[in-house]
């Protein structure tokens, strides 16, 4: 199976280690990845009130650019580029005059052929459980996980899952070995983009997220979003400044617990670029041998 | 906004109309007084009211006729109010369609032919369906009334809702 | 503050429902918006205020709020709203109403931010995170914010130092300049 | 209930269903199907035996789970008939067809596995309607832990705590872990007044019951806490205003102005994250049990019942009556009231007064030795009819019957079946079928004086 894939920024720099995991596993599921050439940013949030025609546009070329390559489905592991490039595929099919400005801004028409999908859509529906299980070598012997899911389920257009208690990776890490836990936070927010403007905000938000998972016995969190990797994890220490405590706990991407599964070298999974190294964890827990 | 005077005067003209007024609420006692009389004088036999909507007053003035004399659907009543002075502003619009209005009445009227109800015997038992609160009230109620009752429960106990109740409000009594 | 009168007072309200088909004449104030902000503590207004606001043609009241800048677009707001009312869309309205209006936004830094972030992909295509980070520092005049967290995100490999160039760069100016822009960013 | 079941003039079928209905007011034919209870009434003398020795227990729908009934069993201690009801799906007997315990201990041999279902057909001359309503299922509030926290549970719940035959003996608990709650908050308008996961309207007994449910557990269990939060308090009753202080007053109960939008599991404890919309604040409770006030509405299988029964319903399932104002206890067939909650929330005043005038209408026409019936009801000629019977089809009384007269099929309205809709005459190829006061030589009379002002008037030209 070969199918589209469209990173989008953070997976090339502060999050490349969600972009070479993914690639790692998805060989080792038997579907190779052909990134959408020469792709462009998705304008993410800003676009949105400073330049609307903006905001749909850069998504736009990057489905034509999709198209382009004959690539119908697309695999958008950041929800939030995934949220524009299926936001602009639904405003096109429900409105041809905006398909029309479009062609005229960006170029080109898009002829509705290549829709984006997120990450956990894909696993779930075009890999399948089954197939997952199957390439599991080294299960992951009940790591306690805690799934978080962030604003996700929310965004719009996207609709992945129950919104208020999304399932769909508890599924995936219980199917790769994993135990998730029960816990009532998997979609609080962590506060966004706001990591750089406001982040004593970020601070006050991330720190009862990272409170219930340890209190419910989760040894790590597990996440499918850059943004929530960056304020879940490198917030830590931030947080155990301003309010005493002593989180360390490790915050990984779903692609590098399944790489884990499927038996993937660490290095190849981006472990080592983890701020808080889970290697001590999965050694404790007998998955990593010594 | 209607010019009553000027509906009155118009309807006049038909042949057939024998008699025309305008009485200022004529479901009044007095107003259905004064279409009795007229009734009686102009040995009139069928009657148009030009006002409210029937499902207000038809059998009010159903009643009023019969009252004197006449069978009570040989009535027809045509409404200026609901479909013309609530809803037409312009006096002239208004009076215009008041007018038409009364006069497919009239013809309506003319070629309408008495009636007479039909006749059916009572079961004297009632059904009550549903053995709650309220079905139960309904079963009492009727019963003291002297007349049988029939009160069907889908579960295995009358009670419905209320007997899982603790005390209610605003009185706090029991509920059972 | 006194009510407006007559006519007027449903402008605001009308201008937010042409605009983005959301009607604040439905909120029945239950709250529930702000009960589940995860901003609502650091907000000078809060959610359902907001819209009440809207209500009584309150724009500058509004426009002038940090509250529509510190929301995080979670959407928290818009699924749990009873009345459908989509709130976060709302806020993005005025955004950009407050941004058109030239109102000196609450939240100075929010807008500087994303700017730069605007100028990042109009440069190159796509955002180089580093360069975002150290140009907004030294906007708001804090180069100094943050600065714990380099030595460990290069050590890790997080900042790329150069950052990717796409190739059809004209194309994405092209883009750039043929969207309908907003006068105030000029 | 005593007082019914007593009565010589009343008589109860439970466990039983109105399947069919036909006729019309002063002559319904009612067909009622008794559910076999497989326990002899006549027999049994409601001494509970086989109830002790039954060895299947399941969950007691009475006690919403609460606590456990037999499989022989009788909903509530004081139950109307005493006689016991064996529920099929659980019996032992009747999955594996071994045990009959229940058989062989009953002392009047009341217990009959054959019993089946039986239809009783009855004619009566007025319906009342008290189906009452069902409870709104909080599990799509998955904010509220979607059926998930056993702490989170609904006022009904509580009801059957607080009562002291009920199973938890009238203490209030934590279903979790049995122990007793300290900070109990109370959630208003679940599935009410919320168009996006419920019903939009006003349940309205909910504020009512809630400072109820405050004041009796300060009652039983002075340290209690109870937080309400609310969005309006909608307390118009005779003595409610005066009901709901007191339970701030007197019994401190914090009423909160504002909506929860999530609990959170913390420990033992329930974080219920509301706001304050009168501080303008958002607000964090730590409870011990959560009580969510949930929306009433009507009985899932009101819509099927409407059919039977011939009566219009609204959106939701709602009895419509003929005229809020009016004719509030009328339903649109004669002959047919409504009382209670099954037109649309009441609290027991509510529709104990309904109850009244619903049945002083039923009286009203038993009353009478014969009914009056509107005569402009539809009328076929047996001359011109052509025996198509399309009118038959489009009848939604049944009042049209295919008869032959002189080996010729005709349309025949039966009179007191027929509504005067017009369905039949507007159908009626031949004109064959008009309605008495509607008649089309009357219609054309009207048209043609019309059609005259206008042409005078040159509002309307004509072509030939």
């Amino acid at each position: 199976m070969e199918i589209g894939y469209y990173p989008g920024c953070s997976l090339e720099s502060s999050a490349k280690e969600f972009d070479v995991s993914i690639r790692a596993c998805f060989t080792k599921l038997g579907v190779s990845l052909k990134e959408i050439p020469d792709w462009n940013c998705c304008g993410a949030s800003p676009a949105h009130y400073l330049n609307e025609e903006l905001a749909l546009s850069l998504p736009y070329r990057n489905l034509i650019k999709a198209e382009e390559a004959k690539l119908q489905k697309i695999l958008s592991p950041c929800p939030a580029c995934h949220s524009h490039l299926i936001h602009v595929y639904n405003e096109v099919i429900r409105d041809p005059g905006l398909n029309q400005r479009l062609k005229n801004i960006v170029g080109k028409e898009f002829k509705k052929n290549s829709v984006s999908k997120h990450l956990l859509d894909f696993i779930k529906e075009d890999i399948g459980m089954e197939r997952l299980k199957e390439s599991i070598t080294l299960p992951l012997k009940d790591l306690k996980v805690a799934c978080y899911y962030g604003c996700l389920t929310r965004l719009p257009d996207v609709n992945i899952d129950d919104i208020e208690n999304p399932m769909i990776m508890d599924k995936i890490i219980e199917a790769i070995g994993g135990e998730p836990i029960d816990w009532s936070y998997k979609t609080e927010c962590c506060g966004a983009s706001l990591s750089i403007t406001r982040t004593e905000i970020v601070l006050r938000l991330v720190k009862p997220i990272l409170e219930a998972a340890e209190e419910k016995g989760a040894e790590c969190i597990v996440v499918a979003c850059p943004l929530c990797q960056s304020n879940l994890e490198t917030r830590q220490g931030d947080i155990n400044k301003k309010y005493k405590t002593s989180f360390k706990i490790p915050v990984l991407y779903l692609s590098q617990l399944i790489g884990i599964s499927q038996g993937i070298n660490p290095a190849e999974l981006g472990l080592n670029r983890l701020i808080i190294n889970p290697t001590p964890l999965l050694l404790e827990k007998g998955i990593f041998e010594k | 906004m209607v010019d009553v005077k000027k509906v009155v005067e118009e309807v006049k003209k038909i042949p057939e109309v024998v008699f025309a007024t305008d009485l200022q609420y004529s479901c009044s006692e007095l107003g259905q007084g004064s279409i009795k009389e007229a009734i009686r004088t102009y040995h009139l036999d069928r009657i148009v009211v030009s006002s409210c909507s029937p499902r207000m007053h038809e059998i009010t003035f159903q009643k009023c006729i019969e009252g004197a004399g006449i069978n009570r659907f040989l009535f027809e009543m045509a409404n200026i109010r609901e479909q013309v002075s609530w809803v037409t502003m312009d006096k002239q619009e208004a009076t215009d369609k008041a007018i038409r209005l009364t006069e497919m009445a009239i013809y309506k009227a003319l070629n309408l032919k008495p009636l007479f109800p039909l006749k059916s015997p009572v079961e004297k038992r009632a059904l009550v369906i549903g053995g709650g609160i309220s079905g139960i009230q309904a079963s009492l109620d009727i019963s003291l009334a002297g007349y049988k009752v029939t009160l069907v429960e889908k579960l295995p106990s009358i009670g419905g809702r209320m007997a899982q109740l603790e005390k209610t409000f605003p009185t706090l009594d029991c509920s059972a | 503050m006194s009510y407006p009168s007559n006519s007027n007072i449903h402008l605001f309200r009308n201008e937010i429902l042409n605009l983005c088909k959301q009607d604040v004449a439905k909120c029945i104030q239950c709250g529930k918006c702000s009960a589940g902000c995860p901003i609502s503590p650091e907000m000078d207004i809060q959610p359902n205020q907001i819209i009440r606001l809207i209500q009584l043609n309150d724009r500058e009241g509004v426009l002038r709020s940090n509250t529509i800048w510190l929301c995080a677009s979670c959407e928290t707001c818009s699924v749990r709203c009873p009345e459908k009312i989509e709130i976060a869309t709302i806020m993005d309205i005025l955004r950009k109403l407050s941004l058109e209006a030239n109102i000196q936004a609450g939240e100075k830094n929010i807008v500087k931010f994303d700017q730069i972030f605007l100028d990042s992909i109009k440069k190159r295509g796509r955002v180089h995170e580093l360069g975002l980070v150290i140009r907004y520092n030294l906007t708001t005049g804090q180069p100094w914010k943050d600065v714990h967290l380099g030595p460990i995100m290069f050590m890790k490999g997080k900042f790329s130092l150069l950052g990717h160039r796409i190739k059809e760069l004209e194309r994405v100016k092209e883009i750039f300049r043929l969207s309908r822009r907003i006068k105030s960013q000029e | 209930m005593t007082e019914s079941s007593q009565n010589e003039n009343i008589e109860i079928f439970t466990y039983s269903e109105v399947i069919d209905v036909k006729g019309f007011v002063g002559n319904f034919d009612v067909t009622i199907r008794k559910k076999p209870r497989y326990v002899d009434m006549g027999k049994c003398t409601g001494c509970g035996l086989c109830i002790e020795k039954c060895p299947t227990k399941v969950p007691s729908e009475w006690d919403l789970g609460l606590g456990m009934r037999k499989a022989i069993y009788k909903p509530f201690g004081q139950a109307v008939p005493n006689v016991p009801v064996i529920d099929k799906e659980n019996c032992r007997f009747f999955t594996t067809g071994k045990c009959k315990v229940c058989q062989k201990i009953c002392p009047a041999q009341a217990i009959d596995y054959e019993q089946k279902e039986e239809l009783i057909k009855k004619k009566f001359g007025a319906i009342i309607v008290a189906t009452g309503f069902t409870q709104f299922d909080p599990s799509v509030y998955g904010e509220y832990g979607g059926g998930r926290f056993k702490d989170v549970i609904t006022a009904l719940h509580l009801e059957r705590m607080l009562d002291a035959s009920g199973p938890t003996g009238g203490h209030v608990i934590r279903p979790s872990d049995q122990k007793e709650p300290k900070n109990i908050v109370f959630i208003q308008c679940v599935g009410s007044r919320d168009e996006s996961k419920g019903y939009p309207y006003c349940s309205r007994i909910c504020c009512m019951y809630t400072a109820k449910q405050a004041i009796l557990l300060k009652d039983h269990f002075p340290d209690t806490q109870s937080y309400i939060f609310y969005i309006d308090i909608r307390a118009g009753g005779k003595n409610y205003e005066e009901f709901v202080k007191r339970a701030q007053r007197e019994y401190g109960a914090i009423y909160i102005r504002g909506r929860v939008s999530k609990i959170y599991e913390k420990g033992d404890k329930l974080i219920v994250r509301g706001v304050d919309t009168l501080t303008g604040k958002q607000i964090e409770i730590e409870a011990d049990l959560v009580v969510l006030a949930t929306a009433i509405i009507p009985q899932p299988d009101s819509k099927e019942l409407a059919k039977i029964l011939n009566i219009p319903h609204d959106q939701y399932g709602f009895f419509t009556e003929a005229h809020p104002k009016l004719q509030p206890v009328e339903s649109l067939t004669k002959g047919i009231f409504l009382t209670g909650s099954c037109q649309f929330p009441k609290d027991i005043p509510d529709s104990v007064a309904t109850t009244g005038a619903a049945s002083i209408r039923a009286c009203e026409i038993l009353s009478k030795d014969e009914l009056v019936l509107d005569p402009k009801i539809a009328k076929i000629d047996p001359e011109i009819c052509s025996g198509c019977l399309n009118c038959l089809e489009v009848c939604p009384f049944d009042a049209i019957e295919r008869n032959e007269v002189n080996g010729k099929i005709i349309a025949q309205v039966i009179p007191t079946l027929c509504h005067g809709c017009g369905n039949c005459a507007a159908t009626c190829r031949t004109k064959a079928a008009n309605v008495e006061g509607f008649a089309d030589d009357q219609i054309y009379a009207q048209i043609a004086s019309i059609v005259e002002i206008l042409q005078k008037e040159k509002l309307l030209e004509l072509s030939e």
